[in-house]
């Protein structure tokens, strides 16, 4: 019997479910080597089968998104139960990605944001409902979490793949290492690995040429009326986050023009990705004085939310402080 | 870096904590059995196999009881907590070499300074004291062993000045049988001592006792003199610098010319020398600095020269009356480079008179009759532009009333806050050469007289047995106009309180001094980025430390002497000149340095090149390796400040001794006490 | 907890420099004396500012509030841009007058009179009233030599350049409001 | 330019020269004055002599009302050296003491007022006639210059010294009222007591003093060659002016210099009459000085052939930078 | 001691300046509030917010960070990227709802020992004013969940469907 295969979506925006399809022929070595057991974007199989299953039985289970709900909580906890290997796909699972920034607010902020802005029409200020009644019978929402969480911060994991999503070709690789050691070709990697990316930043991929780092200025890419094509973003004023960044992609943004955003998340052996973006944009601001080091501050208006875009969830401080105190 | 978790570390090493009561000093603020025992027991699970309290843990006896331990415990690290680590960090890393183990596997906790010391809330400060030795044990943990970097030093050395602190470092280094370079900005040896006339307090002449280290610094077959020369740019590190020197033309062939003086005869232009006569005295375009210049050869001011000025035409009367062949006027000569490899720098480079026109309140520059201490030291000079008469600015009269005004422009927030430290004792000095030379009233309007130096104060009696006068009370202005209708036109007014007797007085002089105090080379800032050494505020070159070191400097191999590093007399620049040249040849003898092992590393295998760092150093360490596109740290050049190490987008760089792992490992000990438990709920598996 | 460098009961030194604005300095004085000697009625003085900065440190308080030499200060200002040690010389003349007022010890009256006559005008009108002021101090404190003064006070006249009645001006109600309240305020600062 | 005007007591009345002489040159140099609507008094050197809160608050109105009434400018000038300090310094003190801006602010809400500290740039006329119109707009304006009027330039104290805001070149020996007066065609002799204290208040309550100072200045000012001493402040043109008969009178003297404003030789040297400026009103009679103002420039001696110094001559001067 | 609440500070001092005054104030006996616990790094141009945060997180209430003076850094200019990562930073916090008393810069020469105790007890004041930080740790979640309440289950009305 081939063993088994699963793949789980929890608060993430399916890009990943994406990207697991886009490795084009790739996925019939899947087919051929595993058996797919649950996989609610490819096939219909019911939360009583899984937990039906047995522990364990599982051998690999790819799990993308954070935890932002009881329901992404609860199928965490019963995909750890029932996998052998837990894999943390994807941005989200591994360090909250976008979603993750919602812990800069509190829950109420967000439904603020989500139910009563310009663009909705809600006179009555209505909120979804973890249950409501409707003539067939009680219909019922799972409840929003305080905070996003990541799976690592939920269940232990296995293996880690970031990115936003995993690069296809990255995935095939993971896939032909997970392939060969079901053949018996190869090893299982140590624990806790990261699958799927490069040991070092984007810079080490990029092909931009790169100098001594004077930043006098900080722009957003649209108040830029021409950009070099050869020359370091940071280096014309761009808030990239390449050297903090794990490689893997190729510098895929770089390569058109676009900064870094850092979604393959901290580099190796980092602590803290937005802490060390910080540390390393401020040391080379070429300024001393206070007011003379704000002029360039300015050219950033939300730095938690570049510096954090998607490591927040995963990051020291994790959340605002509101939404972490509502958490208790 | 490790891949061990802090837990199973803790679970291999055997650590000793020592808790020092310093007498009473520690033990009757903190509760040092307590902090013992806490360690002993809660730290337990940390690798703590022993603590101990013990009176004094610095003391022969408290060393020999953790060498003891070391032995017979097998401790593969040691805590020590008790005064500052800045007192007693070597003494404990020394006891832990002689018994085996690294030196940088043991670490200080300060609770003399920082708890003791500082609290009176027992409890708090037991409290304290407990937080501080548990985060000395994490940090402990993540301690690696490090190895002293090692240098070879190049025997020749640098010199930077040719004032008499920079002749003396020069003669130490090259009478010990090594070569030295001594570059000197201005045409000739002597600084500012060859512009005076007598020297305190032994009233020596002060040319007397400087031409003769000139001519033997000049003669010298080990010193290679480089004069009206610069110092433009310093790579490389201890043992090991390329130093390139500016030489300024001098259009004159060195080689070729005998110092005749003929060309200086002959030349029609004379200009005011505001320079080496402080500009009360001429000189030619063509010019000795003074008569016993070392080197013996003129130098041509292309500024004032007629044939420069007339766009290389005319004049040229010393090309002319030369009377060596080749022609020694070299009309056409262009500044040159050389480049230099030393092991070691001293900078002698000695400081600026303070500009008393800043003052106008003293009339300097106002008031013909106001002069400079500079200028009063030229007029004494036998050799000066009055061939030692004291006279007014008319140049005939002699004063009958001269007042000499003391800290013109230091110990005066206003300009510098300072003492120059030597203003008293010339002062005094000028007072008694006025008197012996026109037999005038002399007034000495002081704050302080300040004599602290051998037979300084005995000065100062003679002095005043001279019959000098002194008024206490820093002088508010110097005024040519009489106030009251008694008061008698065509003299200077000095307004002063009388502060010992309480009054205003104003009191008439034909001549005033102004005692000027002593600053740093106006181009300090500069030079000292050349040689990557700090200016303090005021701007005198900082020493490594102000009472242990006052001769070296943050960066290895570079030596201060004399008056760059603060306002000093005569015998002590000489002293600190000497100094300096016992600190270089002691590198010398070594033939190789230990450097402390506190340094940046770039881990090649994470760093992608992204060259945040590059611009970092102010030391110049870090370099970029295009080929292998790497950042790369020059072990030798870096002092571990370990900015680069914080600001690494990539965490590829390692700072030894104050890691990462170190400094965070350290704060989860300072604050295991009040720390959250972090919880995750139980997975079954 | 305070950190130990501030202690004890509060000196007169440290009254004075709490009652003057700013970053006055006061306890660096270094006795040099160029404020007494910068002084254009140093003269007349009965303690040059250098010995009354010694007597306030040496906490002579009646001696110091009692001596004629904040009243001779002309705010010129010399010895507080000569300082050496930047101490707000001329400010600290103002504190001791005030101090010396509300102390009431100043022992010749004419010259706090003076002031406080000019104060009197200005809450009263809001604007200075010069032939107010001269005659009422004159005619208080050198009846005699008012005569002699006379020629002067009528030839200002002549010229138009002295009004005999005071201006009032428009906010006055809201001016006296806002002086009532800063004088009750006064202790606040000290 | 533009500038809130802060006349004072004394340019209303003893100093009234001094008014009319700006309003009368004020097109000329493009200087748009807007007066404080109902101003009151600054307190001179005497409120804050008696209640230092309340002195603060007093000016603090001042600079309340001119915050509140400012159009399209936030320069506050004044013509007397007292206002002028008394303007800065209360803004300079609350822009440094945080205890004390809090305080005035305080008083002023009783008067329904608030102040921002350092909102307004306080600058005395002298300053910006120097410094904003410049010498150059000045000396365009000139139509007939002061030829042969020999002036010294007198600034006094309370202008230039503390000089909060670091305005000027010197607090001692400053030059820009020299610069100025020369833009006008006069010669200004160098003297040294051009900031020295005209007696201040003390010829009201110690004219002796005064007068020993008045003296010193006048004299200082003929010994120089001065046909005029020329001021920015009453207090200084009254000291010296009115009180340089008492003094006479004091030392058995008879000096006879007249002092001016610096504004009413501008106008003059711009062809207003002097009537429009006001001269006539002040105590010693400035015409005798002013007949000697030539239309032609004096002949100034051509400077000496440079030659060696030969022995016997004089030691060289300082040069000065 | 009262039951005042009693912050706990951590301070990060450079070798050379700020440690130093902090020796100075022990030697000189100045006395200050005992809730800081100081760290020695060689320069504040080594403080790496990483630092800041991790210390946040872990139960400080506020962290002190002291370096030379300006123009005073013994490594020349590294103070100045101390000033530089604490402007950011403090940016950054404010995101995360961490009051800008909580980090504190300052600078302290080596001489200056009774300053040091003074910014000391001046920030252990501001910061027992601001209360606990208690920054909470990863604490698995309680659902509750804003304007939800499970006891009152709404009837899904036509027009809202």
């Amino acid at each position: 019997m081939k063993p088994k295969f699963a793949m789980y979506w929890a608060a993430a925006c399916g890009g990943c479910e994406i990207a697991v399809l886009n490795i084009d022929e790739k996925v019939l070595d899947l087919d051929a080597n595993f058996e797919v057991a649950f996989w609610p974007a490819a096939m219909d199989v019911k939360y009583k089968e899984v937990e039906a299953m047995e522990d364990e039985s599982i051998l690999v289970t790819l799990f993308n998104g954070g935890i932002r709900t009881d329901e992404n909580e609860h199928m965490a906890k019963l995909l750890r139960r029932k996998s052998k290997l837990l894999v943390a796909f994807g941005s989200c699972a591994n360090e909250g990605c976008i979603p993750g920034l919602a812990n800069l607010g509190t829950r109420e902020s967000i439904f603020d944001c989500a139910f009563d802005n310009p663009s909705t029409e809600n006179p009555a200020h209505l909120r979804p409902q973890i249950a409501c009644q409707v003539p067939e019978g009680v219909l019922t929402l799972p409840p929003l979490q305080a905070v996003v969480r990541t799976l690592d911060q939920v269940v232990e994991v296995d293996y880690h793949v970031p990115g936003c999503p995993p690069e296809s070709h990255q995935i095939a690789a993971v896939l032909d290492v997970l392939i060969a050691v079901v053949k018996g070709e190869a090893e299982l990697p140590p624990k806790g690995a990261v699958l799927g990316a490069g040991d070092t930043s984007v810079c080490d991929e990029c092909p931009r040429s790169r100098d001594v780092k004077h930043i006098d200025k900080l722009s957003r890419i649209q108040e830029l009326p021409v950009l070099d094509t050869e020359v370091c973003l940071l280096e014309q004023g761009l808030m990239c986050s390449g050297p903090a960044t794990r490689s893997g992609c190729n510098s895929r943004c770089p390569n058109v023009g676009a900064p870094c955003i850092g979604c393959y998340g901290a580099a190796p052996g980092v602590l803290d990705q937005g802490a060390r973006l910080m540390a390393a944009i401020a040391s080379v601001i070429d300024a001393k004085e206070p007011e003379a080091i704000d002029r360039v501050l300015d050219g950033l208006p939300d730095p938690a939310g570049t510096f954090y875009r998607f490591s927040l969830a995963h990051s020291l401080l994790r959340a605002n402080r509101a939404a972490l105190a509502e958490q208790e | 870096m490790t891949d061990k978790t802090q837990q199973e570390r803790a679970g291999e090493e055997r650590i000793g904590v020592y808790v020092c009561h310093c007498g009473s000093n520690i033990a009757g603020v903190v509760n040092v059995e307590a902090v013992a025992k806490f360690a002993a027991e809660d730290l337990k699970d940390r690798g703590v196999v022993l603590a101990r309290d013990y009176t004094f843990m610095c003391s022969v006896a408290g060393q020999e009881l953790i060498e003891q331990d070391i032995h017979e415990q097998g401790l593969t690290r040691v805590v020590v907590a008790a005064c500052s680590p800045h007192l007693h960090e070597k003494t404990f890393r020394n006891v832990c070499e002689r018994s085996g183990i690294n030196p940088y596997l043991s670490e200080m906790a300060s609770i003399r300074e920082h708890v003791a010391w500082v609290h009176t809330d027992k409890a708090a400060a037991t409290a304290k004291a407990k937080a501080i030795v548990n985060g000395a044990v994490e940090r402990v943990l993540k301690n690696e062993p490090l190895e002293a970097i090692r240098v070879p030093i190049d025997a020749a050395t640098l010199v930077v000045g040719g004032g008499i602190a920079g002749l003396q470092a020069a003669l130490e280094v090259a009478e010990a049988g090594y070569d030295v370079y001594l570059i000197e900005r201005e045409a000739s040896l002597g600084g500012h001592m060859a512009q005076f006339d007598k020297t305190f307090p032994t009233l020596d002449c002060a040319a007397c006792i400087l031409t003769p280290k000139m001519a033997a610094v000049g003669s010298h077959a080990r010193i290679h003199l480089f004069t009206w020369s610069e110092v433009e740019k310093v790579e490389g590190f201890v043992g090991n610098y390329t130093v390139t020197v500016k030489k300024k033309p001098r259009y004159v062939d060195e080689d070729v010319c005998t110092g005749c003086g003929i060309c200086v005869e002959k030349c029609p232009v004379m200009v005011v020398d505001e320079n080496f006569e402080a500009g009360i005295g001429y000189r030619k375009a063509i010019y000795w600095p003074f008569a016993q210049a070392v080197p013996n050869l003129p130098v041509l001011d292309p500024d004032t020269c007629t044939y420069f000025i007339g766009g290389k035409g005319g004049c040229k009367a010393c090309e002319i009356f030369c009377p060596t062949v080749p022609n020694s006027i070299l009309f056409d000569q262009k500044e040159e480079r050389v480049s230099l490899k030393v092991g070691n720098i001293i900078l002698a480079t000695g400081w600026d008179l303070f500009n008393a026109r800043r003052i106008p309140q003293y009339g300097y520059g106002r008031l013909a009759n106001v002069f400079t201490s500079l200028e009063l030291e030229r007029m004494c000079n036998a050799a000066g532009p009055t061939s030692g008469r004291v006279v007014l600015r008319d140049g005939q009269t002699a004063p009958k009333a001269v007042g000499i005004v003391h800290c013109v422009g230091s110990r005066d927030r206003n300009y510098n806050g300072y003492c120059s430290a030597i203003c008293c004792m010339q002062s005094l000095k000028l007072a008694h050469l006025v008197k012996e030379r026109t037999g005038a009233e002399v007034y000495n309007f002081y704050i302080d007289i300040r004599t602290p130096g051998k037979e300084y104060d005995e000065f100062y009696l003679r002095v005043m047995d001279e019959g000098v006068h002194f008024v206490r009370g820093k002088v508010a202005e110097v005024s040519d106009v009489p106030i009251a209708p008694s008061e008698e036109g065509g003299k200077l007014y000095v307004q002063v309180e009388d502060t010992l007797a309480g009054l205003q007085r104003r009191i008439p002089v034909d001549m005033v001094v102004l005692s000027a105090g002593l600053e740093p080379r106006h181009d300090s800032a500069e030079v000292g980025k050349t040689f990557g050494i700090a200016c303090s505020t005021n701007g005198w070159f900082i020493e490594k430390h102000a009472k242990m070191d006052p001769i070296a400097t943050m960066t290895e191999g570079v030596f201060v002497a004399g008056c760059a590093q603060g306002p000093k007399d005569i015998p002590a620049s000489v002293s600190q000149g000497a100094a300096a040249a016992a600190r270089v040849l002691s590198h010398i003898r070594q033939g190789e340095l230990a450097l402390e092992p506190i340094r940046a590393s770039v881990l090649e295998e994470q760093c992608s090149g992204c060259r945040i760092c590059n611009g970092l150093c102010p030391f110049n360490a870090i370099s970029f390796v295009a080929e292998r596109k790497v950042s790369e740290i020059n072990a030798a050049l870096c002092q571990g400040c370990g900015t680069c190490v914080a600001a690494c987008p990539a965490g590829a760089i390692q700072g030894s001794g104050f890691s990462n792992e170190q400094v965070l490992a350290q704060i989860e000990g300072l604050l295991r006490d009040v720390a959250q438990p972090v919880t995750r709920e139980p997975v079954t598996a | 907890m305070t950190a130990a460098t501030i202690s004890g009961p509060k000196d007169f030194l440290s009254e004075v420099m709490a009652a003057t604005p700013g970053d006055n300095r006061l306890n660096h004085c270094i006795q040099c004396g160029s404020c007494g000697g910068s002084c254009p009625s140093g003269a007349e003085m009965e303690h040059t500012p250098r010995r009354l900065f010694a007597l306030i440190r040496a906490g002579e308080r009646k001696t110091v509030l009692m001596s004629n030499a904040p009243w001779y200060c002309v705010s010129c200002y010399y010895c507080t841009v000569r300082c050496p040690q930047n101490i707000h010389i001329t400010d600290v003349m103002y504190t001791l007058k005030a101090m010396a007022i509300q102390a009431g010890l100043y022992h010749d009256t004419s010259l706090p009179d003076f002031s406080e006559t000019f104060v009197d005008y200005v809450e009263k009108y809001g604007r200075s009233f010069e032939l107010g002021l001269a005659t009422r101090f004159n005619l208080r404190h050198h009846p005699l030599s008012l005569a002699g003064m006379a020629p002067l006070g009528l030839n200002m006249l002549k010229r138009g350049r002295i009004d005999l009645t005071p201006h009032r001006i428009e906010g006055m109600a809201q001016l006296s409001a806002i002086l009532e309240r800063a004088k009750s305020l006064e202790g606040v600062l000290a | 330019m533009k500038a809130l005007f802060y006349p004072g007591c004394s340019m209303q009345r003893n100093a009234r020269p001094y008014l009319d002489s700006l309003l009368a040159i004020r097109a000329d140099i493009g200087l748009e004055l807007q007066e404080i609507d109902d101003w009151n008094c600054c307190g001179a050197t005497e409120y804050m002599s008696v209640h230092r809160v309340a002195a603060h608050s007093l000016i603090g109105r001042n600079l309340a009302l001119a915050q509140a009434q400012a159009v399209d400018t936030d320069v506050l000038t004044a013509g007397c050296s007292a206002c002028f300090l008394n303007l800065s310094k209360t803004d300079t003190q609350m822009r440094e003491d945080a205890k004390l801006n809090g305080t005035v602010n305080e008083a002023l809400a009783a008067g329904g007022l608030h102040y921002d500290a350092g909102s307004l740039k306080v600058r005395h006329l002298l300053d910006l006639v120097c410094h904003d119109i410049g010498y150059d707009a000045v000396k365009a304006r000139v139509v007939k210059p002061l030829y042969g009027l020999k002036v010294a330039a007198y600034y006094g104290c309370q202008v230039v010294r503390p000089d909060y805001d670091g305005r000027w070149d010197s607090h001692e020996h400053p030059t820009a009222m020299d610069t100025l007066l020369r833009a006008l065609g006069a010669e200004v002799v160098d003297w040294s007591l051009k900031t020295q204290c005209c007696g201040g208040h003390m010829s009201v309550i110690g004219p002796e003093v005064a007068f020993g100072l008045i003296r010193r200045l006048i004299h200082g000012a003929a010994e120089a060659g001065a046909d005029m001493v020329v001021t920015l402040c009453p207090m200084c043109q009254l000291n010296l002016d009115a009180y340089q008969v008492e003094m006479n009178k004091h030392f058995h003297t008879d000096y006879r210099v007249p002092v001016l404003y610096f504004t009413q030789l501008m106008g003059l040297a711009f062809g207003k009459s002097a009537k429009e400026l006001g001269i006539g009103k002040e105590f010693v009679d400035a015409t005798p000085a002013l007949a000697k103002i030539q239309a032609e420039a004096p002949k100034v001696a051509e400077a000496k052939r440079r030659r060696r110094p030969k022995p016997g001559d004089g030691l060289p001067m300082p040069r000065m930078e | 001691m009262t039951d005042q609440f009693e912050p706990v500070i951590i301070g990060f001092t450079c070798n050379w300046c700020s440690y130093r005054a902090a020796d100075l104030a022990g030697t000189a006996r100045i006395k200050y509030p005992p809730n800081v616990r100081l760290i020695r790094l060689m320069c504040s141009g080594r403080l790496d917010p990483t630092f800041v945060l991790k210390a946040l997180s872990e139960g400080a209430d506020g962290v002190l960070i002291a370096g030379c003076h300006p123009g005073e850094c013994h490594y020349l200019e590294q103070n100045y990227k101390a000033l530089r990562r604490h402007r950011l930073m403090q940016r950054t916090l404010a995101q995360f709802g961490i009051e800008p008393e909580r980090v504190r810069l300052t600078w302290a020469s080596a001489a200056e020992g009774a300053k040091f105790a003074e910014d000391i007890t001046e920030m252990v004041e501001q910061v027992r004013k601001l209360g606990p930080l208690n920054w909470p740790a990863n604490l698995p979640t309680k659902p509750v969940p804003v304007g939800m309440v499970a006891a009152e289950i709404p009837v899904l009305s036509e027009e809202v469907a």
